[in-house]
C-alpha cells in the first residue's frame, strides 16, 4: 500500500487551560471514507481545523503524501486539494449563497471586463443553484444574503462548496446535523460519489447510522487521543459508542477489541495507517 | 441585525429621495438663490474633495475597519506634493508625490491592522498625530503655498461648464463604486467586513486584501491632498482636523455599517452631500449660524430616521 | 540669579503659545528664538493643538513641572488660566503673558499685549474703504467661543455699526477652521445675496477658502477681502488679489521683547509692566514699503 | 476574532504594564520634575474630567455603540449650570442642573438608538450638533464664567493633598467599573453588546438598557460639565470638540472592542493615562509640539502592540 | 378535552419575497410532546420563532389558553412559560457558559450585595455545570466565553437552559443537532422527564428515530403549510418521511392518511386539536 495521503501523529493544541488535542493520530489514504467520532468537545472539530490549515497545532507532526508539512494558512491547505465543511459553517453572513460558494475562487466575466476583476454573477448563481438542487436543497431567492437562509439551506450550501471544490481530500464536520431527511441521503450519496472520484473524505458525525452507511473506517477520539479505529464491516453501533463513551476500555469485555494495554496509542495509530483490512483496538487513556 | 444587502440597494433609493426632498424643499423656500446652477455647481465642487475622502472611507468601513488618518494623510501629502513641486518646477511629479505619499501612509495604515493586529482605531489614530505632526514638521507651522501654475491650472479649470477637480472626483468615485460593487476585488471587501474568519478559511487573502483597501484610502487622501492644494492654493495644514468625522459620518448615512459587509458607494455620495445641501441650505435661508447647528443636527437624525423606518416597513 | 534652574546657570524660558502651529504664534516663536540666542538663554516651545484653557492647562501644569527660570505664555482664557498661573507663580516662576492677558492683574510681570478689537476696528475700516464705504459685508470665523477672535469680530462689529452706516452687516458664519466649510459658507452666502460687496475673514482658513470660492466665481477682486495677520500665505493671497488687504499684528516683536523682559526679571533687572503692540493695515500698495514689510510674519526660522 | 473576555482581564495586566513603563521611563529622563508629586498631581488633575467621559463611553461602547455627543453634552450642561447658578444662586441647584440636562441628553441618544434604531453614530453626531449648537444660542457664542465661589471652591479643594475633584471623578469610575464587573446592569451590558438578539431572546429589556446606558453615560457628561465649570471657571464652548474622540481612544486603548461585549473600565482608566501621560512626559522632556504629535502616535500605536502580541502569544 | 394550550391558525409570514409561512396551524395540549417535522426551508424554525414572541406574524390568530393573544416580545412569552431552543441557539458569545445560562435571570447575592444587583457567579457557575453534567456534556472551563465551546457544549448549555426554565412549553429547534450519542440519549429523557413534569414540548427535528421515540404527535410543515398531523404510535417512518416530502399526497396511496381533499387543511388542524387519539390527514398543499 501506498503512503498515506494524511498522516498525523502526536498532534497537540491547547486553549489557555483547556488541552484540545493530547497527542491525536490520524490518517487518511486516497480514495477512502473515515469516519472521525467522538464524544462532544473530544477534539474532532480541532483535529480537522489543524488539518485544513485553520488553526496551528502546538506539537506533533503532519505529513502530506510521506512529505512532512507545516500546515498553518488555508492556502496551503487548498492548494495540496483539501476542502472543508466547518462545522461552525464558515459563511459570510451579509453574502449571497453564490459570493460564499465561490468565496476565493471567483468567476469571471469573459474578455476585458474579467480582466478587469469583473465578476460573472448569473454564472455563480446559477452553478450555485445547481450544486444545492443536487443536494435537494432549495434556495428561495438567490440575492438574500446566508444570514436570511433556514439552517438547513446554509449547511447545503457549506456542504455543496466543499464537495465541489475538493480535488484530494474533503473534511466533513457534521456535514448532515442541520438537514432533512432527503438532503441527508444526498449528501451521503454525494460522498460515496465523491469517493468514486479518487476524493478521501473524513466524515465528522454524532449519526451513527450515518457513520455506518457511508464509512470504511471509523477512528475513535476520546479526550483529546485517538483511542480507538475499526473497520466499518466489522464493528456494531454498540462497539462505536462504547469506545466513544469510553465504556468499552473500561471493562474490555470485547474481544474483538480488547487488544493488550501494550498496544496502546502508537500500535493503534500505526495499525490504522496500515490498511483498511485491520483495525486497532482502542488505546489506553 | 446585519442589514439584508439587497436591501442595501433598495435603500440608496429611500436615502436618495430624503436627499431629493431635502432639494426640492430648498428649491421652494428659497426659488431664486438655492436651485441655481451658480449654487448647485458651487455645492458639487465643495464637496468633490469630501467625497474623494469618504470613498476611501467606505471601503474601509466595509471591511468593519476605521480610518481616522484621512485628513492627516491630506495635509502631509499636500506638503509632500507642494515641496516636490517647489523643488522640481513639475506639476506631475509634484501630483505623483502627493499620491504615493498617501499610498504610503495608507500601506502603513494596512500593514499595522493586518499584520500588527492592532485596532484600526488606535492605528490611524496613531498615524493621524504623525502625519499631521510630520506636515508641521515639514514648514515649521506656517502653510505653504502652491504655485500660481497648479491653483490657476487646475484648481480653476473647467469642462463643459464644471470644474475639472469634480470631474476628477466623480470619475474616481464612480470607478470605486462599481469596484465595490461588481467586482472579485469588491467581492472580497464585503466578505471580510461580513466574516473576516470565514473570508480567511475560504481562501480570501484576508491581510494582503486589508492592506490595500487602506493603502486605497490613503491613496485617495493622498489624490485629495493633491486637488486641495491645487483647489485652495494653500497646504491647509490647520484646517482638516474634522475631515475624517465628516467622511465616517457621509459612509453611515449612506447606509454602510460600522460593523462592516454591508455599504455601497453610492450611499456614500448621497451621504456626502446631504450634510452639505442642509448646511448650504439653511444658510441661504437665512438661518442664523448656531440655529444652523441644531437644526442640520435634527435633520440628519430625522433624515436618516425616515431611512430605516421605511427599511423596516419593508423587512417585516 | 537663575532661580530653580538646574544650577547650572544657564537661564532657562519656556514659551507657551496660544495655538501651536500657527503662523502668528510661530512667529512669536521666532522672534523669541532669536532674541534668546542673543542673550544666551535656553528657549523651549510648548502649545496646545487648539486655543482652548483646558488643553493649555495640562501644558503650563508640565512646563511649571521643569521648573523653568521664567514663563512666556498667551493665556488662552482671561479666567481659566489663573489657576494654573497663579500655581506657576508659587513656583517662583516669572511670569510674562505675551499677546493675551488674564484678569488677575498680580499675575505677569509684564503684559506684551496686542488689541483684537482695536484689529478689528481697523479691519472694519479697511474693509469699509476697500467697498467705497457701503455694501453688504459678511464674516467669516472659525469657532465660536475663541476669544481672541471673538474680540476681532466684537471690534469690527462695533466699528461697522458706530461709523460705517452705508455697510449692510450680515453677520458672522463659522467655518470650523475647515478651508472647504468657509468656501461652502461664501458659495452660500453668494447664492443668497449676490451683490456681497465684502468679507472679513478673521484668519488664515477662513480666508483661503473664501478666497477659493471666489476665485470660482469670477468674483476674485469684485468681492473685496480682508484677512487677519500676515504670515506668508496671507501675503502671498494679498499680492495675488485675493485679499485686498491685511491686518499685521506684530508677533515676532512680541516673541522677541518676552524674552527680553523675561531674562530681565530672572536677572532682577527692571521689567515694563505694560507694552501694548498696534495692528497695521497691509494693502497691496504699501506692502513693499520698508516699514510695512518689517511687519509681515516670516516663515520659519 | 472576539477577544476571550478572561484573557480581557489579563490584559489590563499588560497594558497596565506598559503605562508603568511609561512612567519609569520618564521618571529615568526626567528625574527632577516628572515624578514629583507635582506633576503626578497636576496629570491626574487635568485627566480626571476625561476619566468620567471614558467611563461613561466604555459602558457605551461594550453595547457595541459609540457616543460622539459627549463635548457637547459636556459644554451644554456647563452652559446650564452656570446659567442655573446665576439665576439662582445656589450652586447646589446649579450641579443638579447640569447633571440633570446630562441625563436629559444621553436619554434622548438612547431613546433614538434603541427605539429608533438609527445607527448611534449618526444619533450623536445629530446630538452633537444639537447640543453645541444649544449652547451657543444659550450663550451666545461668548463663554459663560463660573461664579468665583464655584471656581475658588469646588474648582481648588482639596482633601489629602488631592483635589476634591480627582476625588470625585475616582470615586464614580471605581463605582462604575464595580458596576460592569459584578452586577447585573453590567452582566446585560455586556450581552447586549455581544449579541443584542440573543440577549432580546433571552429576556433582557434590550430597549430599556440602551437607554440607562447611554443616559448614564449622557450624566457622566453633564457631571463633567459641571466639574469642568468649577476647575476652569468657563463653559468652554469651543473646547470640547475633540473630547469625543479622546475618550473612544482611551477605551478602545484599555483593550475594550468597538465592536462591543468586551471590556473594563480599569483597561479605560489605564487608557486615558497613557495618552496623558505620553503628552506630559514628552512636554517635560522639551520635546517640539510638533515632534509631541509625531512620537504620541507612534508610541501609542507600539503600546498598543505589545499589548496585543503579548495577548496573541498568551492566545495561542 | 380542555382548550388547547397553544393554538396557532392560519400564521402567515413573508421575508420579502420570500413566504416562510402560509397560513399555517399549530396546536399543543398540557403536557404532550408533539414533534415538528418538515424538510428543509418548510418554515419550523420560523413558526417556533413566532410562538415564542421572537417574530410578529403578518397574518393569522394565536390562542393561550384559549385567550387570543398577540406575540410580539419575548417578555410576553416567557411570562407565559414558554422557553425555546433556537436553531442558531441564540447564545451571547462573549459571555461564560454560566452568563448564558442565567441571562435574564441572574442570581444575585443574598442580602446588601443583592440589593445593589451584585451576581452571585460561584452559585451560578455551579447551578450550570450540574446542568451541563446532567445533560452529559461536560464544560472543561466554566469562565472560557461560549465562543471557545465545542458545537456540542453550546448547544448542551442552551438545552439546558430552556429545560431548566420553561413552565408550560419548550420548544426545541434541533436541540440534539450537535450532541453526541450520548448526550442525545440524555436530551431525549429530559424531554421525558420534562413532559412528565406536566411541561408541553415542541421538538424540531431531523431525526425520525428521536421522533418515533418521544413524541405523543407528529406535525408536518411543508413549504409553509401544515400538511399533516399522526399520532406517533401509528405512523411508521416511511409515512412521515413521504408526508415531509410531498410524495405522500401526490399518489394518496396511503389509505389511513388518504382522507378527501375536502377535509382540507381547516379540518386537518381541528383534528390535532382535538385529541391524541385521533389522527389527521395531510391537508392540501
Ligand atoms: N477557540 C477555543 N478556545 C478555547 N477552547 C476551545 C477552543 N476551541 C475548542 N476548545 C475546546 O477544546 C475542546 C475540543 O473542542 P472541539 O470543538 O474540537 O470538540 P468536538 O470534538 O468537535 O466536539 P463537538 O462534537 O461538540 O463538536 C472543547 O473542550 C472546547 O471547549
Ligand atoms: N430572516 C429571514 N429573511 C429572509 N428569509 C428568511 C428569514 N428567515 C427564514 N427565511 C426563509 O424562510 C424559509 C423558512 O425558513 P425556516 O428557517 O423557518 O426553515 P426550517 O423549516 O427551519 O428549515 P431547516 O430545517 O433548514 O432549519 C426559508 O426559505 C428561509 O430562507
Ligand atoms: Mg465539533
Ligand atoms: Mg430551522
Amino acid at each position: 500500500m501506498a503512503v498515506p495521503l494524511i498522516d498525523a501523529r502526536g498532534i497537540v493544541k491547547s486553549y489557555g487551560q483547556v488541552e484540545a488535542l493530547r497527542g491525536a493520530d490520524f490518517s487518511l489514504r486516497g480514495g477512502e471514507v473515515v469516519a472521525l467520532i467522538g464524544d462532544n468537545g473530544a477534539g474532532k472539530s480541532t483535529l480537522a481545523k489543524i488539518l485544513s490549515g485553520v488553526e496551528r497545532p502546538d506539537g506533533g507532526t503532519i505529513s502530506l503524501d510521506g512529505e512532512s508539512v507545516a500546515f498553518g494558512t488555508v492556502e496551503e491547505a487548498r492548494a495540496a486539494g483539501i476542502e472543508t465543511v466547518y462545522q461552525d459553517l464558515a459563511l459570510c453572513a451579509d453574502l449571497s449563497p453564490a459570493a460564499n460558494f465561490f468565496l476565493g475562487r471567483e468567476r469571471l466575466r469573459p474578455g476585458l471586463l474579467g480582466l478587469l476583476g469583473v465578476l460573472d454573477n448569473v454564472r455563480m448563481r446559477r452553478e450555485t443553484r445547481e450544486a444545492c438542487e443536487r443536494l435537494g436543497v432549495r434556495l428561495a431567492s438567490m440575492s438574500a444574503p446566508v444570514s436570511a437562509l433556514s439552517g438547513g439551506q446554509r449547511q447545503g450550501v457549506a456542504v455543496a462548496r466543499a464537495a465541489t471544490w475538493a480535488r484530494r481530500v474533503v473534511f466533513m464536520d457534521e456535514p448532515t446535523a442541520a438537514l432533512g431527511v432527503l438532503q441527508t441521503r444526498r449528501v451521503l450519496d454525494l460522498i460515496r460519489s465523491v469517493r468514486d472520484a479518487g476524493v478521501s473524505v473524513v466524515l465528522i458525525s454524532h449519526n451513527m447510522q450515518d457513520v455506518m452507511a457511508v464509512s470504511d473506517r471509523v477512528e475513535v477520539l476520546r479526550l483529546g487521543r485517538r483511542v480507538a479505529g475499526f473497520e466499518t464491516g466489522r464493528v456494531s453501533m454498540e462497539e462505536l459508542v462504547g469506545a466513544m463513551t469510553g465504556a468499552m476500555e473500561q471493562d474490555e469485555r470485547n474481544g474483538r477489541n480488547g487488544q493488550d494495554e501494550a498496544a496502546g496509542r502508537d500500535a493503534a495509530g500505526r495499525d490504522a495507517a496500515a490498511g483498511p483490512g485491520e483495525q486497532a483496538g482502542p488505546g489506553e487513556r | 441585525m446585519k442589514v439584508v444587502r439587497e436591501l442595501g440597494r433598495l435603500q440608496i433609493v429611500w436615502i436618495g429621495l430624503v436627499l431629493a426632498g431635502l432639494l426640492v424643499a430648498f428649491s421652494v423656500l428659497a426659488p431664486g438663490s438655492f436651485p441655481t446652477s451658480f449654487n448647485l455647481l458651487n455645492l458639487v465642487s465643495d464637496a468633490a474633495i469630501l467625497l474623494l475622502l469618504a470613498t476611501g472611507m467606505t471601503f474601509v468601513i466595509v471591511t468593519a475597519g476605521i480610518d481616522l488618518s484621512v485628513g492627516g494623510v491630506l495635509v502631509f501629502s499636500a506638503v509632500v506634493a507642494a515641496k516636490v513641486i517647489e523643488g522640481t518646477g513639475s506639476l506631475t511629479l509634484g501630483a505623483a508625490a502627493g499620491v504615493v505619499t498617501g499610498l504610503g501612509w495608507g500601506v502603513l495604515n494596512g500593514v499595522l491592522v493586518a499584520l500588527g493586529r492592532i485596532p484600526a482605531l488606535i492605528v490611524t489614530l496613531g498615524t493621524l498625530g504623525m502625519s499631521l505632526g510630520g506636515a508641521l514638521l515639514l514648514t515649521g507651522g506656517v502653510d505653504l503655498r502652491a504655485p500660481a501654475e497648479l491653483n490657476l491650472g487646475l484648481g480653476l479649470a473647467r469642462w463643459l461648464g464644471v470644474p475639472l477637480i469634480v470631474w476628477i472626483c466623480a470619475a474616481i468615485t464612480a470607478v470605486a463604486g462599481l469596484t465595490l460593487a461588481w467586482t472579485r476585488f469588491g467581492r472580497h471587501t464585503y466578505a471580510i467586513g461580513s466574516n473576516a474568519e470565514a473570508s480567511r478559511r475560504g481562501g480570501v487573502a484576508v491581510r494582503g486584501h486589508l492592506i490595500k483597501v487602506y493603502g486605497l484610502a490613503g491613496l485617495l487622501a493622498g489624490l485629495a491632498g493633491h486637488l486641495s492644494l491645487a483647489k485652495y492654493g494653500i497646504t491647509g495644514v490647520s484646517a482638516h482636523s474634522t475631515d475624517n468625522l465628516q467622511a465616517i459620518a457621509a459612509v453611515v448615512i449612506g447606509g454602510t455599517s460600522l460593523f462592516g459587509g454591508v455599504g455601497t458607494v453610492a450611499g456614500t455620495v448621497i451621504g456626502v452631500f446631504i450634510p452639505v445641501v442642509l448646511q448650504n441650505g439653511f444658510q441661504i435661508l437665512g438661518v442664523r449660524p448656531f440655529w444652523q447647528q441644531v437644526v442640520v443636527g435634527a435633520v440628519l437624525v430625522a433624515a436618516v430616521y425616515v431611512d430605516q423606518w421605511r427599511r423596516r416597513a419593508r423587512d417585516q | 540669579g537663575g532661580g530653580g534652574g538646574g544650577g547650572t546657570g544657564q537661564v532657562r524660558v519656556t514659551l507657551v503659545q496660544g495655538l501651536a502651529g500657527e503662523e502668528f504664534y510661530e512667529t512669536m516663536a521666532c522672534g523669541a528664538k532669536a532674541k534668546a540666542q542673543e542673550l544666551g538663554v535656553t528657549l523651549d516651545v510648548q502649545g496646545p493643538q487648539k486655543f482652548d484653557p483646558t488643553l493649555q492647562t495640562p501644558i503650563v501644569n508640565s512646563v511649571v513641572a521643569g521648573k523653568p527660570d521664567a514663563l512666556l505664555i498667551a493665556p488662552t482664557d482671561v479666567k481659566a488660566m489663573i489657576a494654573p498661573l497663579t500655581q506657576a507663580k508659587q513656583q517662583d516662576i516669572k511670569i510674562i503673558l505675551v499677546d493675551t492677558v488674564v484678569e488677575d492683574q498680580s499675575i505677569g510681570l509684564s503684559r506684551i499685549s496686542t488689541d483684537n478689537v482695536k484689529g478689528g476696528a481697523a479691519a472694519a475700516k479697511a474693509l469699509s474703504e476697500q467697498i467705497g464705504g457701503k455694501g453688504k459685508v459678511l464674516v467669516i470665523s472659525t469657532d465660536p467661543g475663541v476669544s481672541t477672535v471673538d474680540a476681532r469680530i466684537k471690534g469690527f462689529e462695533d466699528e461697522v455699526k458706530a461709523n460705517h452706516a452705508g455697510v449692510g452687516y450680515l453677520g458672522v458664519q463659522y467655518s470650523h477652521n475647515d478651508v472647504s466649510e468657509a468656501s461652502r459658507i461664501v458659495n452660500a452666502a453668494l447664492a443668497k445675496d449676490p451683490d456681497l460687496a465684502g468679507i472679513f475673514a478673521a484668519n488664515l482658513n477662513s480666508a483661503t477658502g473664501a478666497g477659493s470660492a471666489l476665485q470660482q466665481a469670477g468674483k476674485l477682486g469684485e468681492v473685496k477681502m480682508v484677512g487677519f495677520d500676515a504670515g506668508p500665505a496671507q501675503v502671498k493671497q494679498l499680492k495675488d488679489g485675493v485679499v485686498q488687504a491685511l491686518i499685521a499684528q506684530l508677533p515676532g516683536e512680541i516673541g522677541a521683547k518676552g524674552v527680553e523682559q523675561a531674562v530681565a526679571a530672572v536677572k532682577g533687572q527692571q521689567v515694563t509692566p505694560s507694552i501694548p503692540t498696534d495692528a497695521t493695515i497691509v494693502t497691496a500698495e504699501n506692502v513693499d514699503q520698508p516699514e510695512v514689510q518689517k511687519v509681515l510674519y516670516k516663515a520659519g526660522c
